[in-house]
Parts: C-alpha cells; structure tokens; sequence
C-alpha cells in the first residue's frame, strides 16, 4: 500500500524557503480569525474553499436528504409541495455553485502554483476578494428560504417565466446572491490563468503542464467564457421583474424560450467546467498508481480542448422538446453525439494507461477507476439522451437525473474525493487513514449506485422529475432510491473523519507521498510549508 | 465486485426489455412513431452495452493481471498513433449507424400531413384545457384523485395521481394534430404509450401530432416544472374506435348546449352552492386550499376576505378576467357560466362568508358577452 | 528579479485581456436578445411573425393548391377583453391575398390598452406568410364598451413548402404594461393608496412583478 | 500551412503523437494555430448545418 521509496530529501531552494521564510519579507500571519480572513497564501486560501465547498456538500446534500425522504414512498408526508420545490431547486444551485465547483477552485488554489512552480497565485489579495465572495453570496441565498413566500422553487434551471412573472418575491436575492457567485467564479478564473500563463517555472512550457494545470486553464476559459453569459440572464430577469422589461415575456413581445437559449449556452459549458477539471486529476492518479506515464498526454490535452469548444455547439440538446424546427433538431442531436468522441478518447487513454502497468489499490486509485467506470456509465446515457427522438420520453424524467448525478456524483465529486485523498499527504504532513479511506470509498460506491441506478428505470417507466409525490408503479425504484441516498450521505462522515483525523496525524508522509508520483508539488517536503518555489525551480522534462 | 454490478444490471435491463407490463423500461406504445422510439432506444441501449463490455473488460483485466502486489513491472509506452486513430475512428462510425435510424424516426415524427382532428391543448396551473377545433367541444381535465388519497388518510386507488376527471377522448387510426400553448408557465404534454412530449410556451403555439393505433387509456403527467401542483396535473387519454368516438363527440356537443340553456334559468342556492362546491374543489382548492384559507402571499385567503365579502362586482372580475401577473387565470374561456356563477356563489357562502349573495349563470353569461 | 518583473506585466496583460474577453461576453449575452430575434426571423424557428407589415407581391397564384389556414384567438388574465374572428378557418391558395375581420370588445366599462401577440404553426412556414396589415403590428386602445372591427390581410407566398397544408394563426391578447405601471406609479405617488395595495391580500396579487418589489422592500 | 491544419484536426478528433505536438510547440506561431481553429471550427458548424437541412429534405 505505502510508497516503497526512500523518502528524499527535500529540495534545496525549498528547504531554504522554509528556514529563510520570514527573512524573505513575509510579516507574521496576524493571529486567530483576521488570519483567515486577510490571508493572500493560495494553500491557505486553497483550504478555504475546500472547506467551504465541503459545508456546502452537507447543506446541499441534506436538501437532498429531504427531498429523497419525502419520495420514500407515496404520498406527501413531510413537506408541502412548495417546500419540496425549494429544496429541490436549493440542492441543485448549492451544489453546482456552491459544492462542485469551489471544491476544484480550491484544489487549484492549492496545486497549481505547486505543480508549475510557482510561489503563489498571480493576484493573491484578488484570490482572496474571490473568496470571501462565496461565504457572502451563499449566507444570501439560504437566507431566501426563511424570506416571505420563500426561497427559489422554480428549479436550478430557472425557467421564465416561472422563475420571473410567477416566481416568489425572493427572487431578486436569489439574482443578487448568484451575481455574486459569478463574480467569484470569474475572479477567479482570471486568476488561475494569469498564474498558469506567467508564472510556470523556467523551462516549464504549456506542453509541460501536469493534465490537471491544463484541464483548469481550458475550463478557465470556458469560465471567462460563459459566466457573463450567465450574468447576463439573470440581470434580463431582473429588470423583467423589476423594470417592466419583458425579454422573457410574450406579453411584451419577449420569448421564454430565449431563456433557454440563453440558459444553457451558459448552461451546457457550465456542465464541462464541472468535469474537465476532474478528467485533470484522474488523469494525475492513474498514472500514479499504474507507475506508468499517462498514455497520450497530447492526446488528452488536445481531447480536452476539443470538448470544450463542442461544449459551445451543443446547447439546444437540453431543449429538443420545446418546438425546434427539424433542422435545428438534426443539428444538435449530430453535434452532441460527436462529443462521444473526445470524450471515448479519455476513457481509452485512461484504460490503456492501465494496461501492462504496476498498479496499486490505494484510496486515490479506487476512487480514480469507480471514476472511470460510473462516470462512463453516465456518458452512455448521455449518448442514449442525444438521440433527440428517444429525447422525446426521455427528457425531464428521472432517466435524465439519474444521467447527471452519474456524471457528477461518481463523476465530479469522486474526482475530488481522490484528488483529496492523493494529496492529503501533502497538505497535511500524513497519509490518511486507508482503512478508513477503503471504508468509504466501498459504502460511497454502494450508496452511489443504490440511489443512482433505480432512476433509470423509473425514468424509463415514466416518472418526470421535480414532483413530490408519484403514482404507485415508481414506489419500489424510490424506496430504493431513498435508502442508497441515506446510506451515501451517511457514508460521507467517514470522510470527515478522515480528513479531520488526517490532519491531526497520522503515518508521516515523505516528500514523494507515492511511489509512482512525478509532478512538481512532490519534489516540496510533506506538509508543504507555506511558502515554497520562492525561488523558481528548475523544471526538467520527464517522458510525458 | 463492480464487473459483477454492471452484469447484474444489464440482465435486469434485459428482463425489462423481454417483459414490458413490469415497467423496468420505456413503455413500446401504441403508436408507430413510440415503437420506432422503443426500437431506437433499445439498439443505442445494447450498443452502449457492447462498448461497455469491451471497455470495461479490458480496464479490468489490466487491473487484474497487472497487479503491483503480483510484481508487476510498468511498460514505458505512452503512445501509439495508429492506435489512438483507430479508436477514434470507430466511434464515429458507430456513431452515424446511431444517426441515419434516429434521423429517419425524427423525420416521421414531423410529418405534418393530413392531420384529420385538430385539438388545442393549454396547459394552466395546474390543469389541462381541451378543445376540439371547430367543434365547438371543450372543457377542462383536473387531477381526479382525491387529497385525502395524497396524505394517506385513504387508501391509495389503483391510478393514484393518474386520474382525472375528464379525460382527453381520441379516436383510433386518425392522425390528430394537437396544437399546444400555456396560459401562464411552461407545461409540457406528455403521454409516454403515445411517444408525445411538448412543451406549452405562453404565447407560443407548438404542435404534434399522433396516430394511435390501440383502443386503450394512456396514462400520463405534465413533465415540466410548472409551479406547487406541478406533480398533481396528469394526463389521461381515451382512445376508442372510431365510430364511438364520432358519437361521443355529437353527444358532447349537445350536453353543451344543453349547459347552454342552463345558463336561462334561474338557480336556487343550494344548487348552485352544491354545484359550486366540486367547482371549487377541483379547481380553486390547490391554490386557495380546501378552507378557502389560501396560502399567501402568493395565494390570499377566500375565508373571512373582507373585500372579497364586500364587492361582489369585483369577485366576480376577478374570476372571470383573473389578475394579470399573478397565478390567478381568467376562468372567462375555462369555465361556463353556470360553473362561474356556482363557485362564486358557493365562495360568497362558504367557510364563514355568510353574505347571502347568489349570482346567477345568467348574469355571468351577460357579462362575458357584454 | 528580472524574470518576475516579466512575469508583474505578463500577469497584467493577461487580466486586461481576460476582462476584455468577459465585458465582450457580457455584452455578447444581451447582443444574443436581438440576435435571436433576427435569426428567428430569418429562420422562423419560433413562429414569432415580423412585427411589421409586408407588401403585397404580385406572384402568380397557385390554383392546384388550396391550404387551410386557421384562427385561433384566446384571451389573457387581467385584461376583461372578447376577441372574436368573423370565421374558424379559410382555404387560400399561395400567392393568394386573403382578408379576415378580428372584432375586440372591451367588456369593462374603463378604457384599457391591449396588444394580440402572435404566433404560427408551423413554424416552417412563418417565412412564407406575408402579413400585409395587422392589427397585431401595434397595441390597441379601447374604451369601456368599445368595439372593434379590425381585418387581417395576409398572402401566403408561392414557395410555401409542399407539406404544408394547414397553417394556424394563433393570437392571444395581453394586457399592456405602461396602463398598470402608470397606475403603478400613481400609486407610488399617493402613499395611502400604496398601502392599501400593501394591506389588502388580494390586491396585493394584483401584479406579481410590482409585489416582488413591495415585499422585497417589505424584508 | 498543411501542418497546422493537421495539427488542428488532430486537436478536433482529440488524437496527437508527442512526436508532432513537440513540433508544433517549437515552431510556435500560437496566431497561426488559433486563426486556423476558428476557421476549421467554423467549417465544422457549417458542415452541421448543411448535413442537417441535408437530411432534413
């Protein structure tokens, strides 16, 4: 299991970082919270938002909790329909805005300076302004439940005019506290690239970059890209219903299917930037653990590349039943299947990584392969639901949830519970405990499975989403449903344990944490101190 | 372990594709565009299963015979062209065998032509509105299943949540257009058997159409989150032979000018007041719940409504010309007179409102047609 | 030193870059509005018909063809109006010019503004409808009991595509905005009517957009 | 001019040799490959489109 190297001994330039850490201009951290809260350190910063994004998981999970138990069976037991309604809607944005993606902000706030060499982020007071946003912009939107009329019940989708006309007097806090998210996020992206194209150590090129550093540049990008897009929508629904404007309004010459348009051309990146970077820290660990270089690496950069820009071309697939006309129906049902391609290249470039390698079990590595595997699921019944004709039963029913929850629970999140896994030791100075991790990992996999895997069939048997309460035939798929969520969420206390016993203590971890590890951020000592590269490492090409 | 779990679930797909009445899967339906649907769902369905096999094969058996614990040593080779063309190539062959069969299903799904029956369909919280055009046919289809049902004080029916009252009636072996728009939100039509699923956009019209092919009761929900009720608002479609449907249709049309009539006569209150009680229940009470106690603010409270008590002139604007921007429809075209004027009769009488007022159908009817 | 001075105005060049690429993104998201509405134009893709009137072009009518064009009209919450169409349907030929009377009736006794918003299906052949005068083109006013006779002249064009047979007109009225803000601002204006519409439950539903802003302000 | 194009498609299918990305990195007109990935990105859309109204008659 543990790595069978030797630890090294740490570099010289870090190891001089360390001793000289204060002679090098940095003033002494000020004390308790204005620590935390005027820190400009991307590792510190990085914590944060690991930290944040894992609160964040709870809340939105527990939403969910709620919504699953009153699905366990027929009927409406606890909650009023609008209630359901508003944790649906709330689980769907605290988990997308909230959980996932400051969860891979965070991850890059610590590992991209350490995988190109760099000492920090390129703005680090912004990084800080970026985060902060987050705690501000979520305190907002969870407050809207307690408002009058309550919080958001119109789906994470926001559907004019449902979300505009008819959408409860919360509404323009729920614009307000996504704006801020945005601007988070935005802040954010600019961030990671300014660092990722100025301050990549000496003889670092771009096509030197560990996959995780160029997954999040695209995604980055698609960020910069997509988010004003984003704003945008949501600053029409302002004014439509504050201002008399009526861009969604057929009353005033509007259309609420422009909304849609607009939605998901922000909507179907937004799907990529909660992947792409998981797909970088797959791609970090299996070669790892197979103790073998990742098969085609330019291959899976130029893979990369290529979906996001489909992400662009494919947006109408999330509408092939509002009424498109026939041609635009073929485009995008052509389009969207063409995604399949890059996308098989991934999983074939992974799974050649594995054969004829060394492979090891260790927690990062199951959690990389469940990825794989679940993650591919959920890509067949994606490919199922570019089909636009068969779109037609498919579209807004479970089949459709079961879909994303199998892209982005063993998808995303499992990305970043391995990530997690994979460089706690150093973070922290420890391995985690791996019993403990293979604990988790085998009841997250059973509760993933259990509560994902019945709503393809109650999907396919007709059950739309977003309802409370449903006919008998669907009962037996959500009891079981039910039961798999309860047992997942509780399966993730384990986790917390993990982590929090991890960073207490624990086996001491060396420098080179894994034996088959190759990126930069090993060749720093295990904890990282909170400086490193302040003087720029040499950077030598290994056999990408 | 999980090579074990993805078998055990393509076998318990598979079953769901040998037996349908267990509703594992997509319902074949009864019309030639849902079973085309079926068909292509089931070949991408083994498709898929194929690729998996293939992928997931390989991946585990890396995992197994490559093993570090059994000493094995890594390769170096982290690439090889002809490979990686190889199966980028197949991919999208596989691919356009997947488009050309979706293509021409898509294709037949928007032949327009010779649609024999034209029905509008409006979607409205939370309700189906029908009309037969030019039939001078229409009325509306509300969840018939009672509240008591939903919260477990009686036992669940057989089509819990999937009855109505009125259901949609179709004929079989026509081609009928459907024409469909919303009132308020976006609603969408769907009946899995009949492969129809569209959006209702306000001020939009969208059309479909559909062929069926079995006399039957096809059971479906709305499928796009339209607000509270979202969940209660079903589908039901008869569909009948022709000849009886023909029959029926006459039949509708003289019970509506029969309703008609009913709007000259004077009403007493009782009548009106029991008429006015299953008019409010089925259409009023999801909003303004069964008490007339609302739930505002988005739903004010009938009960003890002061101006509401006051100026019968403006309840009655209200239901029939509803309040613009607000969930509250205008029931001028939804309801006919006799309906209006019992479930404002029954609410000016009800829960408290002793007002004594009776309005009667006549005077509704004048002023709609003023 | 001299590599980190590269890397200061590298940075800076970058974030002037990336927050031009987002101003523009930002300003692409509300271009995307009027886009939208030229490619549906062009396209037809929503049925939506140009706001504005055609002019008749003298193309040679199509007698072997008849299509069955149809009416629909439907009435909106909170506008107390009657549309009504002289007939449900008319057969015309392509190339054809054909008129209809539409009649409104303000059923209330005040005046009150309205606009019949229009839609096509199919939507394939929104490009081939030629619509000569409308009374959609702009709003309506009626007084309190007025009635109003206005025609529909329309041509299908010749290039109408052979499955089509039956085209839907479909027009549903709206009440028009500036009325109810105007009202609205009155009510600003006059505290206490304000907070009669704040106190009474009802009227307080009365329009949803301005009771977003009444309980907003409320919290 | 051919190699760039190349490289671009490789890039659109998601296929690379190290070999050919080394090559591109060390002639390094980023210009040049970014004009041509518009450019071939744009022929892709178009060709969507036509095989679609194609298909669609």
């Amino acid at each position: 299991m543990a790595p069978k190297l030797p630890p090294q001994p740490p570099l010289q330039h870090s190891t001089t970082a360390v001793a000289d850490g204060q002679s090098h201009g940095h003033a002494a951290p000020p004390k308790g919270i204005f620590r935390w809260l005027l820190t400009t350190n991307h590792k510190e910063i990085g914590s944060l938002y690991l930290i944040f994004s894992l609160t964040m998981f709870f809340i939105g999970g527990i939403f969910a909790l709620v919504v699953r138990a009153e699905l366990f069976q027929p009927g409406l037991q606890l909650v009023e329909p609008e209630f359901f309604n508003q944790m649906t809607t709330m689980h769907g944005l605290i988990m997308v805005f909230g959980a996932v993606m400051p969860a891979f902000t965070g991850l890059a706030n610590w590992m991209i300076p350490l995988q190109i060499g760099a000492p920090d982020m390129a703005l680090p007071r912004l990084n800080n302004f970026s985060f902060w946003l987050l705690p501000v912009s979520f305190t907002l939107l969870l407050s809207t439940l307690l408002m009058p009329g309550g919080g958001p019940n119109f789906g994470w989708t926001f559907y004019a005019p449902l979300s505009t006309n008819f959408a409860p007097p919360s509404t323009t806090f729920f614009i307000l506290a996504l704006h801020i998210a945005g601007i988070s996020s935005i802040l954010g992206a600019i961030n990671i690239i300014a660092t990722i194209l100025n301050m990549r150590a000496p003889g670092m090129r771009l096509m030197d970059m560990p996959l995780f550093v160029w997954t999040w540049l695209i995604t980055a990008f698609l960020l910069i890209a997509v988010m004003p897009v984003l704003a945008g929508v949501i600053t029409m629904m302002l004014m439509d219903i504050n201002f008399g404007t009526s861009f969604f309004d057929a009353a005033g010459g509007g259309d609420p299917v422009l909304f849609q348009h607009l939605f998901w051309f922000f909507g179907h990146p937004e799907v990529y930037i909660m992947i792409l970077p998981a797909f970088g820290i797959v791609s970090a660990i299996i070669p790892t653990f197979a103790r073998k270089p990742l098969f085609g690496y330019a291959s899976m950069v130029y893979a990369t590349a290529a979906i996001a820009l489909l992400s662009f071309l494919v947006w109408a697939h999330h509408m092939f039943i509002v009424g498109l006309p026939l041609v635009a129906e073929l485009f995008f049902m052509y389009s969207t299947m063409l995604i399949a391609v890059p996308t098989g290249v991934k999983v074939f470039n992974w799974v050649t990584t594995l054969f004829r390698g060394s492979i090891s079990f260790e927690s990062p590595m199951l959690f990389a392969l469940a990825f794989v595997v679940l993650f591919t699921i959920g890509g067949f019944s994606g490919l199922m639901l570019a089909i636009a004709p068969a779109d037609f039963q498919y579209h807004d029913t479970y089949f459709v949830v079961a879909h994303f929850h199998y892209v982005l629970v063993p998808g995303a999140i499992f990305a970043i519970m391995a990530g997690v896994y994979y460089w706690l030791p150093k973070w922290t100075g420890h391995y985690p405990n791996e019993k403990l991790a293979q604990w988790h990992f085998w009841f997250s996999i059973i509760g993933v499975n259990l509560t994902f895997f019945p709503m393809h069939f109650a999907g396919l048997a007709g059950m739309p989403r977003r309802i409370p309460d449903y006919a008998l035939q669907f009962a037996d798929f959500n009891l079981l449903s039910s039961i798999g969520a309860f047992f997942f969420g509780a399966s993730q206390l384990l986790f917390v344990l993990g982590v929090i016993l991890c960073v207490r203590g624990g086996k001491k971890a060396p420098a080179k944490a894994w034996e088959g590890a190759e990126d930069l951020e090993w060749t720093v000592p295990s904890p990282a101190p909170l400086h490193t590269f302040e003087t720029p490492p040499v950077f030598h090409r290994t056999s990408h | 372990m999980r090579s074990r779990w993805w078998l055990m679930a393509v076998s318990l797909a598979a079953s769901g594709s040998q037996a349908q009445t267990n509703g594992w899967n997509m319902p074949v339906g009864v019309t030639d565009v849902s079973s085309d649907i079926y068909g292509l769902h089931m070949t991408i369905f083994w498709i898929c299963v194929v690729i998996g096999l293939v992928v997931f094969g390989a991946m585990f058996y890396s995992l197994f015979r490559y093993r570090h614990s059994k000493g094995a040593k890594a390769a170096h080779f982290h690439e090889h062209t002809s490979v990686e063309v190889l199966w980028t190539a197949i991919p999208i062959l596989i691919l356009v065998g997947m488009a050309v069969p979706a293509t021409a299903t898509l294709k037949n799904m928007y032949d327009s032509s010779d649609a024999e029956l034209d029905v509008m369909i409006t979607g409205q919280q939370w309700r189906w509105r029908y009309e037969y055009l030019g039939e001078d046919v229409a009325f509306t289809s509300n969840m018939s299943t009672p509240r008591t049902q939903i919260s477990g004080e009686e036992t669940r029916g057989e089509h819990y949540l999937l009855e109505v009252d009125e259901p949609l009636v179709l004929p079989i072996n026509r081609k009928v257009r459907f024409l469909m728009t919303s009132d308020d939100v976006i609603h969408s039509w769907w009946v899995p058997d009949l492969a129809v699923k569209q959006d209702t956009i306000p001020g939009f019209i969208n059309e479909n159409w559909v062929k069926i092919n079995e006399p039957g009761i096809y059971r479906g929900q709305c499928a796009e989150l339209c607000g509270i009720d979202h969940g209660f608002m079903p589908v039901v479609v008869h569909a009948v032979e022709e000849e009886e449907f023909d029959g029926w249709l006459a039949e509708r049309k003289e019970a509506a000018e029969q309703e008609a009539m009913g709007v000259d006569r004077e009403w007493a209150m009782d009548e009106l007041v029991e008429r006015g009680e299953s008019v409010y229940q089925s259409i009023c009470s999801s909003c303004h719940q069964a008490e007339g106690q609302g739930s505002p603010p988005a739903f004010p409270a009938l009960a003890n409504n002061e101006q509401l008590i006051n100026d019968v002139d403006w309840h009655l604007d209200r239901v029939v010309n509803g309040v613009s921007g607000a969930a509250m429809p205008a029931f001028r075209s939804t309801l006919n007179p006799v309906e209006i004027a019992a479930v404002v009769t029954y609410t000016r009488n009800a829960w408290g409102n002793d007002t004594g007022d009776v309005v009667q159908p006549s005077a509704v009817a004048e002023l709609i047609a003023q | 030193m001299d590599s980190q001075e590269q890397a200061r105005v590298g940075v800076r060049r970058t974030v002037i870059r990336t927050i031009a690429v987002l101003i523009g993104m930002f300003g692409f998201a509300f271009a995307l509005v009027p886009l939208y509405d030229v490619f549906c134009s062009i396209t037809g893709i929503n049925g939506k018909v140009d706001a504005t009137a055609k002019s008749v072009v003298h193309e040679e009518v199509d007698e072997s063809r008849y299509i069955n064009v149809q009416f629909i009209t439907r009435g909106s919450p909170g506008l107390p109006w009657q549309m009504s169409v002289e007939m449900r349907q008319m057969s015309v030929h392509p190339g054809q010019m054909a008129e209809v009377d539409f009649t409104f009736t303000n059923n209330s006794s005040s005046e009150s503004w309205g606009r019949a918003v229009p839609s096509v299906s199919p939507s394939t052949a929104t490009t081939h409808l030629r619509k000569i005068s409308c009374f959609c083109f702009q709003e309506q006013q009626l007084q309190g009991n007025e009635r109003l006779t206005i025609p529909l002249v329309f041509q299908l064009a010749r290039d109408l595509p052979d499955d089509i047979n039956t085209i839907t007109l479909v027009y549903t009225l709206y009440p028009i905005e500036h009325v109810i803000q105007n009202a609205a601002l009155d009510n600003t204006l006059k505290s206490s009517a304000n907070n009669e519409l704040i106190n009474d439950p009802i009227n307080n539903l009365s329009n949803t957009p301005k009771n977003n802003k009444a309980a907003g302000e409320a919290i | 001019m051919w190699s760039v194009v190349k490289s671009v498609l490789a890039a659109l299918l998601g296929v690379q040799s190290n070999q050919k990305r080394e090559e591109d990195f060390s002639s390094g007109r980023p210009a040049a490959y970014f004009v041509t990935g518009v450019v071939i990105t744009l022929l892709f859309v178009l060709m969507l489109v036509f095989l679609a109204m194609f298909a669609a008659r």
